[in-house]
């Protein structure tokens, strides 16, 4: 078993001092969650979990840890990130041990809280299938049709690079031909778009926790914190809003490993991923890039080609 | 007194107070998103089962609030301050939790020293009709912060859930203004035992047995304790928990300018933002998480309880459920509690 | 009104030039008297790869009805690949923008060489007709 | 009810840059309205809001002395937007002021005993209107010996240099001026002021002891101040602490339970003591 694997090598890295500490998934203190935890002590490794509810990035936690050998937990998403990040000497890659998990893809918390009346008290996950119970009721849902939106669209679930890989490989997915959101939000006409994007947006409270979240975002001074220029307003009016979310999603343009973090941590649920995979896609079509899937490819915003696409300039 | 409302007089009864005040109510973003706003029409309001992500307390304290105008006359500038309230105003839907937050923020904002005006005359202008909380949640603790679903302080008015209707409480003076309307006719017996029920059930199911004994004192002496490391550890610095917490109650100050003419603006701000403490020099005195989520907890259950001798948490959960890093404060409360053991047996 | 746009209305238009190549582009539709609308307002900056997404953004926010950026030809670039970096992002912008529902011919791009006063005059014109045919930029500026 | 967060109308009277690095700038201003004036008390050590409308509000100590009557002087360190944009207000144009907020020097406490008061760098403002309201003559006989000890980096970065130069010449105080680096000009000490202060020895015998300056002085003088045996109680400091509302709710000052704007800047280290280390 995975979890098993897991606090083994978990033990073995601490004991032998091979990491200063493991940045892993621990039991969450509510139903349909689990929550980051980093341990030094190898006593302490069976706080270590694998299930459907390890959705955080953990790379995010990387920039706090720079001075500390740190083994990893990472999904096929995670360790896209660390590879950025690696990509763009935010540390040395012998301070990184990762420990990577064939990924079975997370279960969408939100998704699941719509499917039944009341709240959910315990979930267990068996197989294919998830038992949600309630105070008065118990239901068994398809764990498929719960998943995360950034999850059902990924194809990249082994780690692309990892110290030691627990669990048997799992099926890559075929490249998708089309991302099926986005072709569906292309379908709709500018204004419609636009009204989405605002609707959307106009929900958010400006906690910051999609920047946040995000391994990618680690600026010392963010573009919506800097005072001098000033480039936006710190209000909640629309066009701050969309301002403050066209520029968020940009930034991550050949950076975004499609993890989904931004969109989970958002307590307004608001859509963030048709954002950033719209950027991802048109990063792999125009320069035929992935980001954290070839270690020593240039960030594509970084580099150019004599032969880039340039039909829309005058 | 007590009232019986029928649901379907509801958005009358609703359209009969809007004629004399403007309503504030939770109102539906998304699905399982909502928010207190501004009611236009009776039909836009939600009373959902749980609260709205952001509390009550931006009816009175805004997230975004324009403080004054100004503009150039001549060489002279001209201010012309917002703090006035022109209609008086009906607060509806919030749950005691929320409420007994306000009264917490009342001795900030209202308290002896300096009154702050924008603050006040809301409250001033404001009629609250309070909402029984009928289902709470396993994330609630409202009963260990000294309060409860059914804990009336703070509303004028107090509706509890009866199915059909809403029996309505008419609590205090400002409450009794209201009592008058159309909509609402005398609640019988039945009436009044099945709220009795309703109430006994809910209060019984919040039961929760998270204790708070000496945390001030305990606190006191954990300042440069390693255990704010631990708590630092796992927080990514977004403001969820502060934004969405009924007390916090930290602010900005800023100006929106357009060619010499604007406004000055607050917007709601977080200890747990690195920027906020961050001196123009570049210097920080609370440079990492480990200080910014110690200045959180230490606000909320010693520093606040020093000045205004309560704990500044009310127990909604809130920032339980939404915190991305899954930590969960009551969690963090009895570490704090068992921590004295630690140091006692030390000493 | 003609298709919800005022009779009169003038769009505004901002051009960032880039120091070498379009901005004497410019100057030589100037002293050539190349004649185009005066709708546009010029930003010298030093190079098309100089332009930051933000710019384009704060300008369409603080008014501006559409945005030209301006650079040298491929292979001419003072710093010689600033030009280049500068295309990529301004391909994903574009997109991007777009995509989010901002309407085609907002933001726009064009190559302008020092010595091709009518090509900038050309490009200015043909910006302001798309301009015009969109009407005032009213998605995304602040209200 | 009076809204807390209006500012009254002064006017630049005058201004001028106090140092060669062109980074201190002092503004003296004038009331516009009488009853402004009238209503404005204050006491040495207290601080305004400065604000300007479209660029925000910064908290300045008052460098002048309640007893120079009708008009308030700040000096200001160029550092951030307001900062920047109030050195290059011209004379004449107005300005926003709210306060006076703070606590202030605890005046009644010196009175009748001795007062050290070390200062460095441009943190010196308030430690003017201190010496300047008790060096007047209705006051002088208040406190017993005065004796200060200021210092810059360069000669060039002192402030008020002729107050400096009058103060010296005074038979009533004591008067040590020190730069950590002199030039060619300067004839008068050198060295770092917790150095010059282990040199002077005031005595700490019936003695407070008013400490301002940036932190690596303060750190530095508070040990040598103990080894003089100035006792807690009665060394006084005003701390620095980012600012936007200045009336203790927006909640950024905060150190422990006290809020630096309303419950300070000034406090004793005894009271600091108790509060959470935060530096």
């Amino acid at each position: 078993m995975i979890q098993e694997r897991l606090r083994q090598k978990a033990k073995e890295l601490l004991e032998s001092k091979a990491v200063d500490l493991i940045v892993g998934f621990g039991e969450g203190s509510l139903p349909l969650r689990a929550t980051p935890i980093f341990i030094r002590n190898p006593q302490e490794v069976n706080r270590l979990i694998w299930n459907s509810f390890c959705g955080h990035n953990l790379s995010t936690y990387l920039h706090k840890l720079k001075s500390l050998k740190v083994g990893l937990v990472v999904k096929g998403c995670d360790s896209r990130s660390a590879v950025a990040l690696l990509l763009e000497k935010r540390f040395k890659a012998d301070q990184l041990f990762l420990i990577g998990v064939p990924c079975q893809r997370m279960v969408d918390r939100r998704r699941v809280k719509r499917a039944v009346q009341g709240e959910i008290l315990r979930v267990s996950a068996q197989g294919d299938e998830l038992i949600v119970e309630g105070e008065d009721f118990k239901t068994t849902l398809n764990r498929k049709d719960f998943l995360y939106p950034s999850c059902q669209v990924c194809v990249h679930r082994m780690p692309l690079r990892a110290d030691v890989l627990l669990g048997k490989p799992v099926e890559e997915f075929s490249l998708l031909e089309t991302h099926p959101e986005i072709e569906e939000f292309l379908g709709k006409t500018p204004e419609e778009r636009w009204d989405y994007f605002e609707r959307e947006t106009g929900r958010c409270i400006r906690c910051y926790a999609c920047r946040e979240a995000c391994p990618m975002c680690y600026c010392t001074e963010c573009f919506v914190d800097s005072s001098n220029p000033q480039w936006m307003e710190k209000g909640l009016s629309p066009s701050d809003l969309e301002f403050y979310h066209i520029v968020r999603a940009y930034h991550q343009t050949g950076r975004c490993s499609g993890c989904g973090a931004c969109e989970r941590a958002c307590p307004m649920e608001i859509r963030l991923t048709y954002l950033t995979q719209k950027l991802n896609e048109d990063v792999k079509e125009l320069f035929g890039f992935e980001t954290g899937v070839v270690g020593d490819a240039f960030a594509p915003l970084s580099t150019y080609d004599m032969g880039d696409k340039q039909e829309f300039i005058k | 007194m007590k009232l019986r409302l029928d649901k379907k007089d509801f958005h009358s009864f609703l359209r009969g107070l809007m004629v004399h005040y403007e309503l504030f109510a939770p109102v539906q973003l998304g699905e399982g998103v909502s928010v207190y706003k501004k009611i236009g029409d009776p039909s836009e309001v939600a009373l959902l089962p749980s609260n709205p992500q952001k509390p009550a307390k931006e009816v009175f304290f805004p997230q975004s609030e324009t403080m004054f105008r100004y503009g150039k006359v001549g060489v002279q500038t001209e201010v012309t301050s917002t703090e006035k309230v022109e209609r008086k105003r009906i607060l509806l839907g919030p749950r005691p939790c929320d409420l007994k937050a306000v009264s917490l923020l009342d001795s900030v904002f209202a308290g002896k020293d300096y009154r702050d005006v924008y603050y006040v005359n809301k409250r001033n202008a404001t009629t609250v009709i309070g909402m029984a909380c009928d289902q709470p949640l396993s994330t609630c603790f409202c009963s260990s912060m000294d309060g409860g679903p059914f804990f009336r302080e703070g509303s004028d008015l107090f509706l509890i859930d009866l199915g059909e209707a809403y029996l309505v409480e008419v609590l205090t003076e400002k409450g009794k203004a209201i009592e008058t309307n159309e909509f609402l006719k005398e609640a019988d017996t039945n009436d009044l035992e099945l709220a009795r029920e309703i109430e006994q059930k809910a209060t019984k199911k919040a039961e929760t047995s998270l204790s708070l004994e000496g945390i001030e004192g305990r606190l006191d002496r954990m300042v440069e304790s390693p255990f704010w490391d631990q708590v630092g550890e796992k927080c990514i610095g977004c403001r969820i928990c502060t934004y969405l917490c009924p007390t916090c109650h930290c602010f900005d100050i800023v100006d929106e300018d357009l060619n010499g003419k604007g406004e000055r603006v607050r917007h709601w701000d977080s200890c747990l933002s690195s920027l906020y403490s961050q001196e123009t020099s570049g210097h920080n005195p609370r440079p990492t998480n480990r200080e910014r989520t110690r200045q959180r907890l230490m606000h909320k259950f010693n520093y606040f309880p020093k000045n205004v001798g309560r704990i500044a948490c009310v127990g909604c959960g809130r920032c339980v459920l939404y915190c991305p890093a899954d930590s969960d404060i009551r969690e963090t409360i009895k570490e704090i509690q068992k921590f004295k053991c630690q140091s006692s047996n030390a000493k | 009104m003609v298709n919800g746009i005022e009779i009169g209305w003038e769009p505004k238009i901002l051009a960032f030039l880039c120091n070498w190549c379009s901005y004497a582009g410019a100057d030589l539709a100037g002293t050539s008297r190349i004649q185009y609308p005066p709708n546009i307002r010029v930003i010298r900056v030093p190079c098309s790869g100089r332009i930051n997404p933000l710019f384009i953004l704060k300008a369409l926010q603080g008014g501006i009805d559409g945005v030209l950026v301006s650079g040298c030809h491929p292979g001419d670039c003072h710093y010689l690949s600033g030009n280049y970096v500068g295309r990529r992002k301004s391909a994903t912008l574009k997109r991007f923008l777009e995509y989010l529902g901002l309407e085609e011919g907002r933001v726009q791009f064009s190559w302008v060489s020092a010595a091709e006063g009518g090509k900038f005059s050309q490009v200015v014109q043909e910006v302001i007709q798309d301009i015009k045919k969109l009407g005032p930029e009213k998605r995304f500026v602040k209200k | 009810m009076n809204n807390p967060y209006l500012s009254i109308p002064m006017m630049v009277k005058k201004a001028y840059t106090e140092t060669t690095d062109r980074m201190l700038r002092t503004l003296e201003l004038i009331f516009q309205k009488e009853e402004d004036k009238k209503a404005f008390g204050f006491i040495p050590g207290q601080f305004c809001e400065l604000s300007l409308f479209g660029k925000g509000e910064a908290p300045l100590g008052i460098a002048s002395s309640p007893t120079e009557n009708g008009s308030l002087k700040f000096t200001i360190n160029r550092a951030g937007r307001v900062t920047t944009a109030l050195h290059h207000i011209e004379e004449g144009e107005e300005i926003g002021v709210r306060g006076p907020l703070g606590n202030g020097y605890p005046i009644n406490l010196f009175k009748g005993h001795n007062l050290l008061v070390v200062g460095g760098g441009f943190a010196f403002t308030t430690l003017r209107s201190l010496i300047a309201y008790l060096l007047e003559p209705q006051n002088r006989s208040g406190v017993k010996e005065v004796t200060l000890i200021y210092g810059a980096r360069m000669p060039g970065l002192l402030l008020y240099k002729k107050e400096l130069q009058e103060w010296s010449e005074r038979d009533d105080m004591k008067v040590v001026v020190t730069v950590d680096v002199g030039d060619q000009n300067w004839k008068g000490k050198v060295g770092l002021v917790p150095n010059v202060l282990e040199e002077t020895a005031p005595s700490s015998e019936d003695t407070y002891a008013v400490v301002c300056g940036p932190p690596v002085m303060i750190r530095f003088t508070l040990p040598k101040l103990k080894a003089l045996q100035f006792p807690d109680e009665r060394i006084y400091t005003s701390l620095e602490r980012r600012m936007k509302c200045g009336i203790g709710k927006c909640g950024r000052c905060n150190i422990g339970h006290l809020y630096v704007c309303k419950d300070g800047p000034v406090f004793s280290l005894e009271q600091l003591n108790k509060l959470p280390r935060e530096g």
